[in-house]
């Protein structure tokens, strides 16, 4: 019992999973049964993980050279930690789709969806717990296969965002296996004490190849997390991807797996401390992303991509935290992680349930929702409020700890990476401050401003759908204000030790949050004081519009919110690359599409099919053949 | 006997060359058929007499095939003209090829003795010597290919059967059935 | 077992014989028949395999080099159970699928014909032998390229047939190169007598270029492929799980590796060149299938893609063995071979799907299709499961071979043609997803409403095969199954000269 | 095609005979002198391709009908095969010559299998050079026939 308590979170939903992707449609209540009590009981067991920890699982799969592949699960705190939330976040997904699945009508595929459901919770569990690296690989991948299935469920043009995914995961993946091998390579001078163990591999990376294996691994991190540059699967699959599935995985799990991984590289496998430029990357793909990301997501119409593309901003905090290399931006990192994973969740699920009773994603369709769908209004409002870093949602707290992290590091350290201080500063705050008005914009085209006609009818989501909203919602609450009593010390806290050695004591000056509590409020305070004065100051003459005595519905007349921010994407500069943006210019995808499609078109060009042709060829492979094997040249 | 296999070769040569270079294609085929007794001539020379009459009633039947081929199209004569990066192409690649030959027929042994053969050579010399005594057959080439080698036989028989069935099954009417007929 | 080796010849070709006096009406017996003859094959295969016996079967009781030799080792078992396994799905397959043309009797002759001469290639010990039996497998799948007599599928034929004849034609001349060097054609006698004149001379070595060509054409690498793409598309999909899923491999691979190891010995030249061809393969088909627009020419292009492979496999093994490293050697031929019989299964399954699409909806553009998932969902089931294996996605079959290919790759030093390996995996990926995209996801175009999946022996086929794809893995995870089936396989290859040994004896 | 003149015609059917027999004598004697099964085979092949060139397709097809030809095809094959399974039945091996010491050597009947298998041999070749004729010569006709309409 003792060993199996790691196995079982691993093995259970992989195998049903599997097995149900097998199984035909007719049998959706049963699969959704299953599912349910599956991710229960996982979540139990992460708890249980959690708070006592488990026995190490050996098993030793296949030796291959002096290369072994062995299953090798073992509880690390840092790994229990993030189990907890992901299986959790199953679990609260599972609620979820319950009810929202059997709404919809392409039950053709529920066994894909459950089964691939399950696979999630049971290869994040297998990541999670993982001490092999070629193991970790193995569920690695389980995890994007099953996030593509989860995508393809979707309808209409899901299988373009599916397709996208799954390539650009895939391609990282390609990047992760090599470097685990190139991991395998440089862990030992001596071939035979070479290894793969996560815990007893340290490599500094002062020299070429471990540089190429953690550049490899770090893409496969950034990747899966959905960071710049690599992003671009996140909205794609955000605008065509059940709400569902993006709460699910670019949100939650795939942000937690991909962070766990650069946890791991940074912090166990390599020892980049004395590598400042590659400090220094990091530093600059978190900030990068942060502000590109919320710049795009500005300007966006559609609700589900402006979503998806917050969720990339957020990745780039706690890149920038974990980069700091201080105690205080590593917890920062790690608390914004969880904190991210909460309100994206519940703004995702906000969304689809907005979606669901509308019918559509498109923010200059909707309009207020707040009074047909109150529970939704409420829990979207404090999600927004969270992503944008207003006190006392939780995520204030994480981000405040990660400029921090970043003070500190300038105080702490030398050289480029703590120079630039304020640039990684200013970034991060300039971040949320766009981040807090595209939510304006959000908030407002969907649950302010005029209900559109068609809408009349919107009733509420269902209470099943409402609780794992609500308790997302609370969450954000409760992190927000207990944020030193329970997540801190009870979950983040334990784990640090592990990552940033013995003297992980950090101190959170909360003075400081308080008096920027105060000092915001007080600038929100001012600007509603001068909305009521100019509101006092100018009368404004009502009258009603002059039609020319026709009647007429003036249903048009909404202003949608999406125009907020038009100003932005006309600026000079800033233009041309809003323009090329949208035309895919900067999406290594397409851009890797287009390369590809060009090679393949003048090898096709190649093949003429003229039987000539061909005969030449042959003739010219004889001679070199003739030349290399009887070796005249 | 040497300079009359000489002459032959040259023969056989030249026949070669127009049966390629000319444009007319009945031409063509009866300098194909000149190639295949020239050949069947030479297996005489060389004292291969089953091979001989082989090659000799194959070639008949063949040249019939052909000759009545080309008579019965309208088309006699190959039009278009060669293209002149390819014949520079293959003039190129066949030249590299040759100087590879030269150096590889160089090694080339004598007939019937091969440069890396063991001081004994069970084979053939059993071949040649016990062939009647083991089979029974006063032919050895018959003995070969009906005995010590039955096997490729029934593949050579094979490969025939095999061509056949595919002719037959190339050359059929109607190769699939209309939609309805399936069920 | 040693003295049921003919059998795997004799039997299909006796069947094959018999089987075009059925007429029109014997039809259903004719199959019935045919099947039989596969079925038995295939429990022939397993035995061979299962009992483990090697060893030489003299045909007409002569003692060699006066008469040929049969030969069972590890790496012929491994072919014949490969080429029994393919050739059991295609003709459960066909029993259905080929109701749709007419001349069933005779493809079935020739279906059988093919698989005899598969297993006279893999189980001969002579090398014109070799060559005649290549030869029976050809001509038999010339015409079963051509068996729809289209336009399209009659040029491809002929195509085929232009570039075939060439490469046997150098097989032929080489063999003839052989002959006159040494004055024997048992391959053993005459990797003897190699071995007693301490190694080639030019004539021989000339014959070698000639046999890897000759054979690299029949296994359609670049730049030999070109009949590939023409061929493989435009032949009935049974044929075509044939052709890609082991026609290729054993007048290919199998033959080129037979000749190289065990008549004349490996060096570090042949052994790059190899893994250069492999890796151009992989790469260039690679790229020509994503581009493709039609679902089998697209299967094809990946099926050259995936004979690179096999052969980067055996070719590192050559490098490996001429620098000495035995083990790492084993290994990556391990890789080459086990990727081999992946690769049977899942190209021979994927281009069964391609037939049961083909027939549901009478097209093979992939842009005419989509939303096929909900119509044809066993198909779609299995051709996900082969996809996977192809790709690499970790339970499946493919996975496990790459993964060795990657780690021979690795521990022998060379990084960049483990890049090369997951690069091309990676091209593999999108293929696939593209394949799935446009068939089985997106929308159902109207005048596909009507598609419904093909039931019966097509569907028992295809599931027959993804089992295999999803259990395959156990080859190399279960130590018994490997020693089992693998390993005498890599141990002949890296045995290299012990072949002849092995087949003359003690005494020889 | 109704075929070639008279003179043709009468030559030909008197030819045919001593064509016949021949091929016959070489197939029978391959064992003895050069020849065999597969030169015999094809010399009898072309005896009938003669008389399709001066007869005409139907005459032929009245004498040797295409099913029976490709009959005699497969029937030719299946025989030489099965010498090679009697080998395995009644000797020690498949392919054996099991009756290689019955008959005298140099005399007709002698050498075992051989002449049994050179037999098998001239009418499989026979048989299928001539089927392959016919039908190309059937091919051409049908797309000509083809264009005309």
């Amino acid at each position: 019992m003792e060993k199996s308590i790691l196995c079982i979170p691993v093995f259970l939903p992989l195998i049903i999973g599997f097995v149900m992707l097998l199984l035909p449609n007719r049998l959706s209540s049963l699969f959704r049964v299953l599912t349910l009590i599956i991710s229960v009981i996982t979540f139990v067991l992460g708890i249980i993980i959690f708070t006592s920890g488990g026995t190490n699982v050996t098993w030793s799969i296949v030796q291959l050279g002096e290369i072994k592949l062995e299953l090798l699960l073992t509880a690390t705190p840092l790994g229990n930690f993030m189990l907890l939330f992901a299986m959790g976040f199953g679990l609260l997904i599972t609620l979820y789709s319950l009810k929202s699945r059997s709404l919809g009508d392409d039950r053709d595929n529920a066994n894909i969806y459950y089964g691939a459901t399950l696979l999630t919770i049971g290869g994040s569990a297998g990541i999670l717990l993982s001490n092999h690296l070629l193991a970790l690989l193995i569920f690695w991948e389980i995890v994007t296969v099953s996030l593509y299935l989860l995508i393809s469920t979707g309808k209409d043009n899901s299988n373009f965002a599916a397709t996208k995914s799954f390539a650009m995961i895939g391609a990282s993946d390609a990047a992760f296996m090599l470097g685990v091998f190139l991991v395998w390579v440089c862990s030992n001078e001596n071939i035979a004490e070479r290894t793969l163990v996560i815990s007893s591999i340290s490599l500094p990376t002062d020299s070429v190849l471990p540089v190429i294996a953690f550049l490899l691994l770090l893409l496969a991190a950034i990747t899966k997390a959905g960071a710049m540059p690599l992003h671009t699967w996140v909205p794609t699959s955000g605008e065509y991807a059940p709400a569902s599935v993006m709460a699910l995985l670019p949100a939650a799990i795939d942000k937690l797996l991909g962070i766990y991984l650069l946890l791991i590289i940074v912090k166990k496998i390599f020892i980049i401390e004395t590598a400042a430029t590659l400090n220094l990357l990091l530093a600059i793909i978190g900030a990068a992303t942060i502000i590109i990301a919320v710049m795009i997501a500005m300007v966006q119409h559609n609700l589900k991509k402006l979503l998806s593309y917050h969720a990339v901003s957020q990745v780039g905090y706690m890149i920038l935290g974990i980069a700091t290399g201080t105690p205080i931006g590593i917890a920062g990192g790690i608390f914004h992680l969880v904190n991210n994973a909460i309100y994206k969740s519940c703004l995702f699920l906000c969304g689809g349930a907005v979606e669901q009773q509308t019918g559509t994603a498109d923010l200059e369709e909707l309009g207020g929702l707040g009074k047909k769908m109150p529970w939704t209004f409420a829990t979207c409002l404090i999600a927004a409020l969270s992503i944008s870093g207003i006190p006392p949602f939780n995520g204030f707290v994480s981000k405040w700890m990660i400029y921090q992290g970043v003070i500190d590091m300038a105080s702490g350290q030398a050289g480029t990476i703590a120079g630039l201080w304020p640039v990684w500063l200013v970034a991060a705050m300039f971040g949320s401050a766009l981040t807090l008005a595209s939510f304006v914009k959000l908030i407002h085209s969907m649950f302010l401003s005029r209900l559109p006609s068609g809408l009349k009818n919107t009733r509420e989501v269902s209470a099943l759908q409402i609780i794992p909203m609500a308790i997302l919602a609370a969450l954000c609450v409760i992190f927000g204000i207990f944020y030193s009593q329970v997540p801190l010390q009870k979950l983040i806290n334990p784990l640090l030790p592990s990552l940033v050695g013995e003297n992980a004591e950090y101190k959170l000056s909360l003075w400081n949050a308080g008096l920027a509590t105060v000092l915001i409020a007080a600038g929100i305070g001012i600007g509603v004081l001068i909305w009521l004065i100019g509101r006092l100051s100018d009368k404004i003459r009502i009258v009603p519009t002059w039609t020319c005595g026709e009647i007429q519905e003036n249903d048009k007349m909404i202003v949608p919110g999406t125009h907020f921010y038009k100003t932005v994407s006309s600026m000079d500069g800033l233009k041309q690359l809003y323009t090329g943006q949208s035309k895919g210019y900067f999406d290594i995808y397409d851009q890797g599409g287009r390369l590809a499609m060009a090679l393949t078109g003048f090898l096709r060009w190649l093949h003429s099919g003229m039987l000539p042709m061909y005969l030449t060829w042959l003739t010219l492979g004889l001679l070199i053949v003739l030349f290399v094997v009887c070796g005249i040249l | 006997m040497n300079i009359m296999f000489y002459v032959l070769l040259l023969f056989i040569l030249i026949a070669a060359v127009i049966a390629v270079e000319t444009k007319n294609l009945l031409s063509s085929v009866i300098c194909i058929g000149a190639i295949g007794f020239g050949v069947s001539i030479m297996f005489l020379f060389l004292r291969a007499p089953d091979i001989a009459i082989t090659q000799i009633v194959v070639e008949v039947l063949g040249l019939i095939i052909l000759i009545r081929a080309t008579i019965s199209r309208d088309l006699t004569f190959i039009s278009g003209d060669k293209e002149f990066f390819g014949t520079v192409v293959s003039v190129v690649i066949i030249f590299m090829i040759f100087l590879v030959g030269i150096r590889v027929f160089d090694t080339i042994p004598e007939f019937g003795q091969p440069t890396f053969a063991q001081a004994h050579n069970p084979a053939s010399e059993t071949y040649i010597e016990d062939g009647l005594e083991k089979t029974g057959a006063a032919n050895i080439i018959a003995s070969i290919i009906l005995d010590f080698r039955a096997y490729d036989t029934l593949g050579e028989a094979t490969v025939l059967f095999t061509s056949i069935i595919g002719a037959t099954v190339i050359l059929r009417r109607k190769s699939r059935k209309a939609l309805g007929e399936l069920e | 077992m040693i003295g049921l080796l003919p059998a795997f010849v004799v039997i299909p070709l006796i069947a094959a014989f018999i089987l075009p006096l059925f007429g029109k009406k014997g039809k259903d017996a004719a199959t019935i028949l045919a099947n039989a003859v596969i079925l038995l094959l295939l429990v022939l295969a397993v035995v061979a395999v299962y009992s483990g016996k090697q060893g030489i079967y003299e045909i007409g009781d002569w003692s060699i080099p006066l008469g040929i030799n049969l030969v069972l080792d590890g790496l012929s078992a491994l072919m014949l159970l490969a080429i029994a396994t393919v050739a059991t799905a295609a003709m459960l397959f066909s029993a259905r699928y080929m109701e749709q043309y007419t001349a069933k009797a005779k493809y079935l002759s020739l279906f059988l014909l093919m698989v005899a001469g598969m297993n006279g290639v893999v189980l001969s010990g002579d090398i014109f032998n070799l060559f005649v039996f290549l030869e029976i497998a050809s001509l038999a799948s010339y015409a079963l390229v051509g068996f729809g007599c289209g336009h399209e599928e009659l040029e491809a034929s002929f195509k085929y047939m232009v570039l075939g004849s060439v490469g046997s034609i150098f097989i032929l001349f080489s063999v003839g190169l052989v002959y006159g060097h040494t004055g024997t054609l048992n391959m053993a006698y005459i990797s003897q007598t190699i071995q007693n004149n301490g190694g080639l001379n030019a004539g021989l070595t000339f014959a070698l270029a000639l046999f890897i060509v000759g054979f690299g054409l029949k296994a359609a690498l670049v730049p030999f492929h070109a009949w590939l793409p023409d061929a493989h598309p435009s032949a009935p999909a049974p044929i075509s799980a044939m052709l890609s899923g082991i026609l290729i491999k054993t007048l290919g691979v199998y033959a080129l590796s037979r000749v190289v190891f065990n008549i004349f010995g490996v060096s570090q030249a042949t052994g790059w060149l190899i893994i250069v061809l492999g890796l151009i393969s992989m790469i260039i088909g690679a790229f020509l299938a994503i581009g493709q627009e039609d679902l089998k020419r697209l299967m094809a292009y990946s099926s050259i893609s995936q004979i690179g492979y096999v052969v980067l496999g055996i070719g590192l093994g050559a490098a490996l063995i001429q620098k000495g490293e035995d083990k790492l050697a084993s290994l990556a031929i391990l890789g080459g071979l086990f990727h081999l019989v992946n690769h049977a299964v899942y190209k021979s399954l994927l281009f069964l799907n391609s037939g049961s699409i083909e027939m549901a909806t009478g097209t093979r553009r992939l842009e005419q299709m989509g939303g096929l998932a909900a119509k044809l969902p066993y198909t779609r089931a299995t051709c996900a499961v082969a996809s996977a294996s192809i790709v690499g996605i970790p339970p499946f079959s493919g996975f496990w071979s790459k993964l060795i290919l990657i780690i021979a790759a690795i521990l022998a030093g060379y990084y960049w043609i483990a890049a090369i390996i997951v690069f091309v995996s990676l091209c593999t990926l999108i293929m696939y997803l593209k394949v799935h995209r446009y068939v089985f996801l997106g929308q159902l175009p109207e005048k596909l409403q009507n598609a419904r999946e093909n039931k019966g022996t097509m569907l028992f086929a295809m599931a027959f095969l993804a089992c295999l794809c999803i259990l395959m893995g156990l080859l190399v995870i279960i130590p018994g199954l490997k020693e089992a089936v693998l390993d005498p396989a890599v141990k002949v290859l890296t045995g290299g000269f012990e072949y002849s040994r092995f087949v003359i004896g003690p005494g020889g | 095609m109704k075929g070639m003149t008279v003179i043709v015609k009468t030559i030909s059917s008197w030819v045919k005979v001593l064509i016949i027999l021949f091929g016959i004598y070489i197939i029978l004697f391959g064992h003895l002198t050069p020849g065999g099964g597969f030169a015999g085979g094809v010399i009898l092949a072309s005896s009938y391709v003669m008389l399709m060139l001066a007869f005409g397709r139907e005459f032929v097809q009245k004498d040797l009908p295409l099913s029976l030809d490709s009959k005699l095809d497969c029937l030719g094959a299946v025989a030489f095969a099965m010498i090679a399974v009697l080998g395995y039945v009644f000797g020690k091996s498949f392919f054996d010559n099991f009756l290689s010491q019955f008959g005298r050597h140099l005399r007709l009947i002698s050498s075992g299998t051989i002449p049994l298998s050179n037999i098998a041999i001239g009418l499989k070749v026979g048989a299928s050079l001539f089927l392959v004729i016919f039908i190309l010569s059937t091919f051409r006709r049908d797309s000509s026939d083809d264009k005309q309409e």
